[in-house]
């Protein structure tokens, strides 16, 4: 259990932005402001939520293109991930990025990445450099079922394993990739046993379950530490929304979604844990969404007053200045 | 003659081939269930099966290859990457693998393997989604490399491919899935290493290919409003090219300039511009021109993907300074 | 064990021909008329006689660079393995392919591929276009320890295990990957393991013992056909000699090399199995060599005499002639 | 000065390099207890430990990415992909990755990452083994892309290539590492993206890099007996091309040949000659020639494989043609 009653409420409150936040980004899509792919988090945020409390402000983090609630758990401001969706100067990557590339050196996010797989092998490598210069730090990785398909998965899990670098893979089973369901596009539906073949301990948790994920993420965070070596967590979560915004859904059903929103609503569970807990009541809970509903609106208007980067400045960040 | 859109008629080829042949199959990433990523082959599942509609795992080198060993084993398989952004993955079966093992085998073996994937920027997806490589793809012996522009192309230049023995990659500009024209079925295939003279003019040539060909239509309009006669080369085949045609034009018009997506550097315009350089040399009045696009990775921002993809007023400006009037 | 003495003896013959096939090749090598890379396959005989016995003629083959022992083993004929190797137009490849790209459509053999892995994708097409086409064949895959490392071996496998594909897998570890030990390569060195993440059935055998592989690949090519799935044998076995005509061999010792040669020769230990039967007894074996030398000469000797392939043919065999 | 190959100038440079940062590191296939595909790294493990050394499965995608990642996260690394022919398996690290990041990032992140890689062919390894791919390499904005042909140059431009702060591609032509020559180790980095002259004339240009210096200088000789003064250019860095010297140089010639390994149709040489059509077509007497690699998967019988890629007398005979003795 995240342990106190203001870090529960905390990660409780960064679930909420991070539902709040995507609702909106959705709506905007539709006026035209923001473009592009857009790829909703919604129904997966116990996951990011669960893993980020489990890291300290000096790990590294790696995510895919599905990454506004890895950006905003880590803790990056809605108003800066908000300008970047809207493609301008104020972003997080400066407009260059959008919604697959957010970045922030600051809080060790290193993207953002839209090549399924392609994040894997950056983060072994992050886990050498501070395995060699001697850091602390674990690196935490997130992808989909989809990429474990990649043959980059294949060498990346390798590669930490035989070197023995402190990454943590964490795969957002959402049993889809894109619209290819787990059993349609791995051999064996059971994820855990293919790190196992590297050597690498692995687990899986109910990823829409906020305090069961932060739980194992906390073990496998220390274990990593400990053996200064890679563990691999399987979250076992559902997306609710289409997979981006061209997305028909012809691959489920209706139904299906709608139970998994019904029963598994990772903000629902939460929500009747900590009321549970003697944590939450309604008053609270008002607050929690009242404050979400302004930090959202306010990340809208200053991304909408924010200025555009010069076209002139087209060619910059190319190559690093002083060597061009 | 029927209307319809680019992505329409290549599944109408799609079926025509489906039907026509038993060994055609489709398999790439979401091509059954979701219908396909761009959905060109939505509803095609429902006709053919997930034999023949094969949805693959995220393993582009995997099934590409696969793809390969089932052209060698007799199946006439089409595979669909969804972009070339993540065709990079399966290069060395391109490059390896399907280009080389005719020669390698000393003729013994031939690669009767169609890929279809969608190339180019313009949609704000960024620099991880907005590549156009297919010049890359030219490079290489022992491949063809079709890029269909039109309507009528997408259909005919695919039926080209299914009936050609070796390894042939189309590269449909994701802009121009939604676009319509009219389609004559009836036509048949294409010819593959045809360029066609889309707008005849006198005064220069404008040279280029798919996604870029409506962009090159539009500025000779404004070329002409401003007095310049330019004719519109669509290559269509980027391997083998067409260089009898484009030299033809270039020895009425004497000037030329190309057009690509590409980085400009490297891009398949420079060869284009290299042939002519070499081949055209006397007959060129002025500098050979191309209009590409800028050296950075696309960014996802609209005004700076605009600036960074080659634009109609580009190549106007273009155009006009090889007359002087810049 | 081989049924029967014939073939018994007929595979142990084939043994002793790629052995001398290929002691023949590093001293024609020496000389200049065999070019570019040459990987012996001296040691390593039994795993491709064992495999090829289990198969029928309709059967696909796939090698590595690594493949003259393979296609010996296949029937393809000493004279136009050995003219490819002198880049002769009477080769099995014309000259083209040379040491690391043999090809025989009449034998199915479908090469000869140098780059590590990137014959499994291929060997599933293969497989692919057989189940879907209703051909009772048996694809067959060889590979090294090293191939295991790369992205082309779990996506390949994930493939054919998905689809159940009839491929037989067949790595031949034989401890290194050039200079770099399995250990040192592989995080799991129990091989086996891998296949299994995938649900493909794996075994391992004895790859020094011709008859103990032959035994294998029955097994498991029956259990391919009968399945209409894949199966996945490791040969363990060792190369006698260096990686290429390169190697300085810095990454292992002599001695091990001379324990490995002295005590688990391949060829010493079918004979030894063979005399222990009752089928060969020193005339007999005497008699094979005497035929092998002969063979093996005849084919140099033919590859001496052979035409190259003009040089304004270069071109041909690019694209396929009506299309060209 | 010292006499040395250029195999061992480059182990020069990374016995400096790795003695004057601990930060840097090697990695790459067989690169420590084997000593190099090549014999490049031949002792470095011994002095250096298997830490800075550092073996990798063969996962070239994996292993340099984790060249990225550990770019990113300060160390210095030096990857070593034995060659070209297998970096295909890699591009999509090269060209979604460390190309990007900075970029992608809005400037926050640099990639300070050092990739070298044999490239060529005429060592008789057949389709899969003789690629010429550093042309692709060029086209790609957001790294640079060197191609040492001197063994000053192999220990100068790697020197360089560590010093720089983004990802620099170095092309080893495999014909070179036994090649001897003068090294100055005191003369420190070189500077990237300036070419050179190696021969000066007056009659002609002859534009090269890499491997194919040699035949060049080679063809400069035997054009001189026949009364032709042929400049000799070496590029040197690929990107950022210098198009200064290349195009001062034509403007003094006033004909240029171009002479690279790759296959002729889209090769870089098409660059070059397209950059020439644009930016120095008034200068120029003549047709640009391009002497390169024949459009085949590189054979492996030797007379085959010495008549597809470029010869000395290739070069000769293309130059004489521009002065009309063809
Ligand atoms: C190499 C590659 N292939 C294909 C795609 C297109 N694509 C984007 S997301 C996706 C599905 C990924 O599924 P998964 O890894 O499960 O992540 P999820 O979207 O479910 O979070 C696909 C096929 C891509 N971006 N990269
Ligand atoms: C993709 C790729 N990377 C590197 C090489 C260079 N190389 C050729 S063989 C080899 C070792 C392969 O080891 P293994 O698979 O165990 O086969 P073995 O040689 O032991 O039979 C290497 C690294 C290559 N040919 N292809
Ligand atoms: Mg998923
Ligand atoms: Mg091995």
């Amino acid at each position: 259990m995240i342990d106190g009653r203001e870090r529960a409420l905390a990660a409780f409150e960064q679930m909420v932005l991070i539902r709040r936040f995507e609702e909106k980004c959705a709506e905007v899509y539709s006026t035209g402001k923001i473009r592009g792919f857009l790829h909703l988090y919604i129904g997966e945020e116990a996951v990011a939520v669960g893993v980020m409390a489990a890291l300290s402000a000096d790990d590294n983090v790696v995510a895919t293109y599905r990454e506004h609630g890895h950006a905003l758990a880590r803790g990056l401001g809605p108003g800066s991930v908000m300008a970047e969706m809207y493609g301008k100067a104020t972003g997080c990557s400066r407009g260059r990025g959008g919604s697959m590339h957010l970045f922030s050196t600051p809080h060790r996010f290193f993207g953002g990445h839209a090549i399924v797989g392609g994040g894997l092998p950056v983060a072994v490598g992050l886990a050498l450099a501070d395995s060699m210069l001697g850091h602390d730090r674990v690196t935490v990785c997130f992808f989909g079922d989809g990429a474990v398909d990649e043959g980059e998965f294949h060498e990346s899990m390798n590669l930490a394993a035989l070197w023995r670098l402190p990454v943590l893979f964490v795969c957002e089973n959402n049993l889809y990739a894109m619209g290819t369901a787990l059993e349609r596009h791995e051999s064996l539906t059971d994820l855990c046993v293919k790190p196992r073949a590297y050597g690498i301990p692995a687990e899986n948790v109910d990823g829409m379950d906020l305090f069961a994920v932060e739980a194992a993420a906390q073990h496998a965070v220390s274990e990593v530490r400990r053996h200064r070596s890679p563990f691999f967590l399987e979250a076992k979560t559902y997306r609710f929304r289409a997979h981006s915004m061209y997305d028909a859904e012809a691959y489920r059903s209706r139904e299906e979604v709608a139970e998994w929103a019904q029963k598994h609503d990772p903000i629902d569970l939460a929500a009747a844990q900590l009321e549970r807990r003697g944590l939450l009541d309604p008053a609270a809970r008002a607050a929690i969404e009242d404050r979400v509903r302004t930090a959202v609106q306010q990340a809208c208007d200053e991304a909408d007053a924010a200025p555009l980067e010069p076209v002139a400045d087209l060619l910059r960040d190319v190559l690093t200045p002083e060597a061009r | 003659m029927t209307t319809l859109t680019y992505r329409e008629a290549i599944r109408v080829a799609l079926s025509t081939a489906l039907d026509a042949d038993p060994r055609v199959l489709l398999m790439g990433e979401d091509v059954g269930r979701y219908g396909g990523a761009y959905a060109v082959s939505k509803g095609l599942l429902e006709r053919f099966g997930p034999e023949r509609i094969r949805d693959t795992p995220l393993a582009e080198s995997g099934f590409l290859g696969a793809g390969i060993g089932a052209a060698l084993g007799g199946l006439r398989p089409i595979v669909e990457i969804m972009t070339v952004n993540f065709s990079l993955l399966a290069l060395d079966q391109v490059v390896n693998n399907a280009a080389t093992l005719r020669h390698m085998s000393g003729g013994q073996l031939s690669v009767p393997l169609v890929v279809r994937m969608a190339t180019g920027g313009g949609r704000q997806l960024a620099a991880q989604h907005s590549h156009s490589l297919e010049g890359w793809y030219a490079h290489v012996p022992g491949i063809k490399v079709l890029a269909p522009a039109t309507v009528q192309d997408a259909h005919d230049l695919l039926l080209a491919a299914l009936a050609d023995p070796d390894p042939v990659f189309l590269f449909e500009h994701q802009l121009l899935y939604p676009t319509e024209g009219e389609l004559d079925e009836a036509r048949g295939p294409a010819r593959i290493g045809e360029a066609l003279v889309r707008r005849e003019g006198h005064d220069v040539s404008l040279i280029t290919y798919g996604g870029s060909l409506g962009k090159a239509l539009a500025a000779a309009s404004e070329l002409a409003a401003a007095g310049i006669s330019a004719e519109v080369i669509d290559l269509r085949t980027l391997r083998p090219l067409d260089t009898d045609t484009v030299c033809a034009s270039v020895t009425r018009t004497h000037r030329a300039v190309i057009i690509d997506e590409g980085w400009k550097t490297g891009s398949f315009s420079a060869e284009v511009a290299a042939l002519l350089a070499e081949r055209a040399f006397y007959e060129l009045d002025a500098p050979i021109a191309r209009v590409c696009s800028a050296e950075v990775p696309i960014p996802y921002a609209k005004h700076l993907e605009e600036a960074a993809l080659p634009r109609v007023p580009a190549i106007v400006s273009a155009t006009l300074e090889l007359f002087g009037r810049g």
